[in-house]
């Protein structure tokens, strides 16, 4: 019987995600209670959390959060990050225990920084986020057993198995001080839940709750597959957030552009569209990342550095709200989770098809 | 036998808004088919197999062939409903008339077989019917809103239009 | 030599009952199988020239002709088949090469067949052509590796020409002088309605068809027959034929009869003269000579026009194509071992090239290895028989396909592989003006039209059932694809799981 | 209103009166006709003689045809003469005498068989003499004749034989006399005369040719004929077809230009102002001669009608010059020809004759001029049409002596011209 890991689970679910764009700080209580008002919208067998701005003090390291099945894993997948990088502190990610958290995995956090240039013996340029990402993506395919679920700068995720305020409470995201919040409850359909299996899916700095499912992931996965990443950890999420990650920071296109590839206007639409200029890139933008285009229902939400970001596929087949008050954004897949934690928001609104909700950090 | 002959609206008769068959010999492939089905259309079996062999009726076309130098050409000629018709001049029994849509008819029961009607027709295609004492000649299949050997034709040959319809696919 | 060993390989039975000796059937058979008997008014037919293209029985008001497979039997033998046999009489006969025509028709495995589509049922909704868009629009052409945006997000990249296609099929390489002038026409005209294009063939394009040039795809084979700079200018794409799918490693051969005045005009070759297109292109004799031509077409065109390069599926397909994507090439088109062709040794035909399903998968695989893919778009061909053929093909990797024996069979053609007689009753593969009559363009052109834009739906219903509504997120997605009745080797090389899995 | 009259109801009467209603819908037309039949076709009375056509089917048009073109007809009614200034119209309405005033007037009084001088022949005394041109002397006739009639027909020309036809089968014996040398004189050639003769007499009908009756004898009606070459003839019928001349007594009377028949401009208006003519009572030009003559011709009787129809209500329409045709059958032989037709050496003729068929065709300077088909005579129109718009030979597609004429005789151009364009004609 094939571990949950290994196969592709289709995953139907809750989302939800708070932004503070003046940057002010909030603990993770009001996420959780966002998530928690979607209790039957995961079967609880995942739940996860990603907090930006919770490290402070560490804010130059990269630190990553693992799970290991057991220590010998562990010592192996330390030895590895010990010769790439210099790290700072490494300890284990405190948790208080919850009734409902069980078969809990060993779990570490470091915060590390890389030595490019002692490692990269090849000649070719490589800064240190491709360092870094090449061996997130290197312990996850060749360390059996060892996850690195999130690897990012001043940032980090809290998933496992069990519902997402369990996991929540589990993690005591009480005790932390985030500028934003993204959270994930999980209902996958044929197999027991595994704790790499949760959302938030990471890539440096990227983090991605989705709701729905890819009919295009094969096209995208031999796409991404293309430019070094490696589909790893079975759950089509997983290649949004490489697709972002190569759209933004491999290509640097802006954001808007790499959304435009994501979910990409309609060819009537295109056509349609008045000034020359703006169709010629439109068309030019499908022609060359037409295998980037995500097909298939979802809404996601997307945290990284600049901030949040909010979208539903072309045709919207997944509920996404968005609302906003002073200087906070909310989004999430009821309008009953946002109105829970902010009562009369300013504007509440439901976004079209292919239509994002950017909420950026002030400056960004 | 289908819908009601097409008269034009304001129920004038313009000559040129009449519906013919028109031959596009770049396109007849001189099967014949046409006369098999104009032969049943006019049979009183309408059936093909029982037509041929059991009744004798003359189809009502003529199947043209043309040697030019190299190739072989054909078009299917019928009647063509003449505006002003000869041979309805030169009937001595009042067989061959007008209807009011304008197409040219042949009462069999009037007809004595005289054949002054073949002796005037500068196409040729009023045809001597083997009793002697009658013709055949096309009727537009009158009743039915397109002729047999039109909706019959292998190769879109032979069209139903008016006059402005046809000029326009020379 | 007076004993002829050769039996008819056809019987026509005709059904007394219902001849009405109209002779339709005379008149309609090129090739003089049926004979009106003025003394006994009847009519018979000689089985030993019959090749079975159903004209008469098409056509018989009565329907009174069954044509059968000749019922003389050879005694059983599992190694002497029939046919081995009756090969061996013919070359004895004649002394000559076997000559036939369409694709191999030996039984090999159709992989089309062996791999099953997968559709949404629970978890993402399968989305309803009839109510959503349904995008079946591909690019066809060179892309860059990626797109760059100055700092008020103009784009700056240029892009390369690309062709845009409505529906991801397109009118397979017959040259004009294989088939006649009336197809071409039929071809052209139909592309133009639907928005996608026809291939010229490697027999140059005749002046009156020039009006199609936005739909057209002007080929260069070895013959380089009719290829001048208004030809390379007329077309939309131009297309390098290096092999075929009916005959890899040999050139064309159009018999000297079949040469009349258009065509010898079209192809700039003398009246009558046989059109030989030699076996390698006499200017391309590596890959590097390939680049050469690639960047002299694109010089001649001004770089306005994608280049596509047309090889056969053999062996090493996969190592070629990379080599032809790295020389330039804005599309590499993979023609497999059952396309068609008017003429080609049977031998070669039957025996040489391997089918296009495992060289699609090795191909779009290996380019992805080679982390080239999304340079250039990959073009299928030789056989697509139906719209499922085509998705599994998008699905396995490629950017669109091709189709010859399936638009000629629209056109009228039922396979009665003697196009190289030139004596085609449809007036496809013939040359003599009162056969060519026959196939009326303007009827036949909307027979093209019917069966691409019926396909189209056919298309959208599967990628709907898929939850997909864009062709682009099918390209290369194998997961959509399932496969019965294959051995792990196969599943491996076509890069899909067993059924069930 | 315009007052129209119209004197003869036959081809050229009523064509002209449709030709008058379809361009003048308010005029008042009448029709005057001295028979007591409505129109019907002259060629059919021999038809009815032998029963072929019943005589409800002899009418040219069915009962409410001139109700429908609101025509007014008077029949038995005998136009006595016409007062040109006056412009009016004497005529006998049974005893009375009544005047019809006209503002134009059409004279298509046909022909009337002529009459040779025959000793003691009297057509008011005899009751057994008849003549066969109107379809009351066919019912006459008919009442006549018993199983054992010798019948005696005098003339054997289209008329002469039509009724010998006509009486086959009802009577004991025919017999044909005539002054020329062959039957149908005026139309065939002594070589295709032979060929119809020959036809004739497989039905036991007799000829005595290059003689002619020059007396009869009986007390009151005639029981005997004497011919010029001596022979005497029992007779119970005597039948006096040897011609026809056109009427023109009231024309002459009227002072209208006449000579064998009446003379016409080409919009077929008399010498007399307003006063037109048409069909057999009117001379014609001949297309192939050039002469002026006589053609008593159904064809050109019905085209000329219309003709003068038109001019009469004002629309001013040509008369194409006409030519000699016939297309007639005797006991199912086809007899069809047109043009001139004798042999002669300044034409060259080409004949292609087998068992019981003949084509022969007349060419003369590189255009058709006459031909003669016995029982091959498809398509024969298409003849017609070469002789009518004097096609050059030359310039066809094939030698018509060739082989069967076909519409495929004319280029391709001309083909799609006369299919696209031809509209009937005049």
């Amino acid at each position: 019987m094939l571990k949950e890991g290994e196969l592709k689970i289709p995953s139907g679910c809750a989302i939800s995600g708070i932004i503070d764009k003046k940057g002010n700080k909030f603990n993770g209580e009001e996420i959780i209670k966002s998530i928690a008002l979607m209790h039957d919208r995961s079967n609880g067998l995942g739940g996860g959390f990603a907090a930006y701005g919770i490290y402070p003090d560490y804010k130059d390291f990269y630190v990553f959060h693992i799970f290991y099945e057991n220590s010998s894993i562990k010592t192996q997948t330390e030895d590895f990050i010990k010769k790439h990088f210099d790290v700072e502190k490494a300890e284990y990610i405190p948790t208080r225990p919850v009734p409902n958290i069980v078969n809990i995995p060993l779990m570490w956090r470091y915060f590390v920084r890389p030595r490019v240039q002692t490692c990269v013996s090849e000649k070719d340029f490589m800064d240190e986020s491709e360092f870094t990402s090449r061996c997130v993506i290197k312990i996850n395919t060749d360390y059996k057993g060892a996850y690195v679920f999130s690897s990012g700068k001043n940032m980090g995720t809290f998933k496992g198995v069990g519902y997402p305020e369990d996991i929540g409470e589990f993690f005591m995201l009480d005790t932390y001080e985030a500028h934003m919040w993204t959270a994930h409850g999980r209902f996958p359909t044929n197999t027991p839940g595994w704790w790499g299996g949760a959302h938030p899916f990471t890539i440096l700095n990227w983090s991605v709750v989705h709701n729905g499912e890819i009919s295009s992931y094969d096209a995208n996965k031999r796409f991404v597959e293309m430019y070094g990443y490696k589909c790893t950890l079975k759950t089509d999420t997983e290649v949004i957030a490489y697709l972002f990650d190569m759209l933004v920071r491999k290509h640097n296109l802006p954001i808007k552009k790499a959304i435009n590839v994501v979910s990409a206007p309609f060819w009537d639409d295109i056509e349609r569209e008045k000034s020359e200029e703006i169709k010629n890139e439109l068309r030019s933008i499908r022609a060359v990342y037409a295998s980037a285009l995500v097909n298939g229902p979802f809404s996601i939400i997307l945290g990284y550095e600049k901030g949040m970001i909010a979208l539903n596929d072309r045709i919207k087949l997944r509920s996404l709200v968005a609302a906003e008050k002073s200087t906070r954004t909310y989004v999430a897949s009821e309008e009953s989770a946002i109105r829970i934690i902010c009562d009369n928001p300013e504007k509440v609104w439901s976004p079209r098809g292919g239509e994002p909700v950017i909420a950026l950090l002030e400056g960004e | 036998m289908g819908c009601v002959f097409m008269l034009c609206k304001d129920g004038s008769k313009k000559e040129s808004m009449m519906k013919k068959i028109y031959a596009f010999e770049s396109k007849c492939l001189g099967c014949g088919l046409c006369e098999v089905h104009c032969r049943t259309a006019h049979s009183k079996s309408k059936d093909i197999v029982k037509t041929h062999k059991r009744e004798n009726i003359a189809s009502a076309i003529v199947i043209e062939e043309n040697l030019s130098s190299n190739t072989v050409s054909y078009f299917a000629l019928q009647c063509r409903h003449c505006e002003n018709p000869k041979c309805i001049k030169a009937c001595i029994s009042g067989a061959m008339y007008k209807d009011d849509s304008g197409i040219v008819l042949n009462n069999k029961e009037k007809c004595v077989g005289c054949l002054s009607c073949i002796l005037v027709c500068p196409f040729g295609v009023i045809k001597k019917n083997d009793d002697g004492r009658s013709v055949s000649k096309c009727d537009l299949c009158v009743g039915s809103c397109e002729p047999f050997c039109v909706k019959n034709c292998p190769n879109e040959a032979i069209k139903f239009l008016d006059e402005d319809g046809a000029r326009a696919l020379i | 030599m007076s004993l002829n060993f050769n039996t008819p390989d056809f019987e026509v039975i005709r059904n007394e009952n219902r001849c009405i000796q109209c002779k339709v059937c005379v008149r309609q058979c090129a090739n003089t199988v049926h004979f009106y008997d003025e003394e006994d008014n009847v009519i018979c037919a000689d089985d030993t020239k019959c090749v079975n293209c159903h004209r008469c029985v098409t056509l018989c008001p009565t329907k009174a002709l069954v044509i059968r497979k000749y019922p003389l039997e050879f005694r059983e033998n599992s190694n002497w088949s029939g046919k081995v046999i009756k090969e061996i009489y013919k070359q004895s006969q004649t002394g000559g090469v076997l000559l036939s025509s369409m694709g191999n028709p030996e039984p090999f495995t159709v992989y089309w067949d062996k791999m099953l589509l997968n559709a949404s049922q629970v978890t993402n909704p399968s989305i309803d052509p009839l109510r959503e868009p349904m995008e079946t629009k591909v690019m066809i052409g060179r892309k860059p590796e990626k797109l760059e945006f100055d700092s008020n997000g103009k784009l700056l990249t240029k892009m390369p020409p690309n062709i845009e296609l409505k529906i991801p099929v397109m009118f397979a390489a017959m040259s004009y002088g294989a088939i006649s002038r009336n197809a071409h026409e039929s071809l052209a005209r139909a592309a133009e309605e639907l928005g996608i294009f026809y291939n010229t063939g490697e027999g140059g394009l005749s002046k009156d068809f020039y009006r199609y040039g936005e739909n057209t795809i002007v080929q260069v084979a070895s013959g380089r027959f009719g290829v001048h700079k208004k030809y390379l200018n007329a077309g939309a794409a131009i297309e390098i034929k290096i092999g075929q799918g009916a005959k890899p490693g040999i050139g064309g051969h159009l018999p000297g009869k079949k040469v009349g005045e258009d065509i010898s005009a079209t192809r700039m070759i003398p009246v009558g003269s046989d059109a030989i297109s030699p076996a390698p292109h006499h200017d391309i004799y590596s890959i590097e000579d390939l680049r050469q031509l690639i960047f002299s077409l694109k010089e001649t065109t001004d770089y306005k026009k994608p280049v596509f390069v047309k090889i056969a599926a053999v062996h090493n397909s996969a190592a070629i194509a990379s080599g032809v994507v790295r020389a330039g090439a804005d599309a590499v088109v993979v023609d497999g071992f059952r396309g068609g062709t008017g003429a080609a040794p049977t031998r070669v035909r039957n025996s040489v090239g391997i089918p296009i399903e495992l060289a699609l998968a090795a191909i779009d695989q290996r380019l992805r290895e080679e982390k080239i893919r999304n340079y250039c778009s990959l073009i299928v061909a030789g056989s697509i028989r139906n719209s499922s053929d085509i998705v599994k093909a998008v699905a396995l990797g490629a950017d669109a396909v091709y189709i010859g024996s399936a638009a000629v069979i629209a056109l009228g053609c039922h396979m009665c592989h003697s196009c190289s007689t030139g004596k085609c009753n449809w007036g496809i593969a013939t040359q003599y003006p009162e056969l060519v009559k026959r196939l009326n363009p303007d009827i036949m052109y909307k027979r093209l039209v019917n069966l691409i834009s019926a396909w189209n739906h056919e298309i959208q219903e599967l990628l709907g059932g898929m939850g997909i509504n864009a062709i682009e997120s099918l390209r290369g997605n194998r997961l959509m694809l399932r496969g019965v009745d294959l051995n792990e080797k196969e599943l491996e090389i076509l890069g899909i799981k067993y059924a069930g899995e | 209103m315009k007052k129209y009259l119209i004197i003869g109801n036959s081809a050229a009467g009523v064509n002209a009166a449709v030709a008058i209603r379809t361009n003048d819908k308010t005029g008042d037309v009448k029709i005057i006709s001295c028979e007591e039949f409505n129109s019907y076709g002259r060629p059919l009375i021999s038809y009815y003689l032998n029963g072929k056509v019943k005589s409800e089917n002899i009418y040219c048009h069915d009962e409410d045809f001139y109700r429908s073109m609101n025509l007014e007809v008077l029949l038995n009614t005998k136009a006595e003469k016409v007062d040109t200034i006056k412009k009016e119209v004497l005529v006998g309405l049974g005893e009375r005498i009544s005047r019809i005033s006209y503002d134009k007037l059409l004279i298509a009084t046909g022909s009337s068989p002529f009459i040779p001088y025959i000793k003691n022949l009297d057509f008011n005394l005899q009751k057994n003499v008849f003549t066969f041109l109107t379809y009351k002397d066919s019912v006459k006739l008919k009442e006549k004749i018993t199983k054992n009639s010798r019948v005696v027909i005098a003339g054997a020309g289209l008329i002469g034989l039509k009724a010998a036809e006509g009486l086959f089968g009802q009577v004991a014996s025919i017999t044909v006399v005539d002054l020329d040398n062959r039957v149908m004189a005026s139309v065939l050639d002594k070589s295709e005369a032979d060929i119809i003769q020959a036809h004739i007499e497989q039905k036991f009908i007799s000829f005595k040719l290059q003689t002619s009756i020059c007396e009869v004898q009986g007390e009151n009606n005639v029981s005997r004929v004497i011919l010029s070459n001596g022979e005497t003839l029992n007779c119970d019928i005597l039948v006096v077809a040897v011609g026809v001349r056109p009427n023109v007594v009231l024309a002459k009377e009227a002072g209208i230009k006449t000579s064998k028949g009446m003379f016409v401009d080409e919009y077929m208006q008399t010498s007399v102002k307003d006063i037109y003519a048409a069909g057999d009572c009117v001379e014609s030009l001949d297309l192939l001669t050039g002469e002026s003559k006589v053609f008593a011709l159904w064809p050109n009787a019905s085209n000329q009608g219309g003709i003068a129809g038109l001019n009469m209500t004002g629309i001013k329409t040509r008369t194409p010059k006409t030519f000699a045709m016939n297309s007639i059958s005797f006991f199912g032989l086809q007899l069809t020809s047109a043009g001139i037709i004798n042999n002669s050496r300044s034409i060259d003729t080409f004949v292609d004759s087998t068992k019981n068929k003949l084509r022969k065709l007349n060419v003369l300077n590189d255009n058709l001029i006459g031909f003669v088909l016995i029982n091959d005579n498809q398509r024969a129109g298409i003849y017609t049409s070469l002789i009518n718009d004097k096609v050059g030979l030359s310039t066809l597609a094939y030698d018509i002596t060739s082989k069967d004429i076909g519409f495929n005789v004319y280029s391709k151009q001309e083909r799609t011209k006369k299919i696209w364009d031809y509209k009937g004609g005049y």
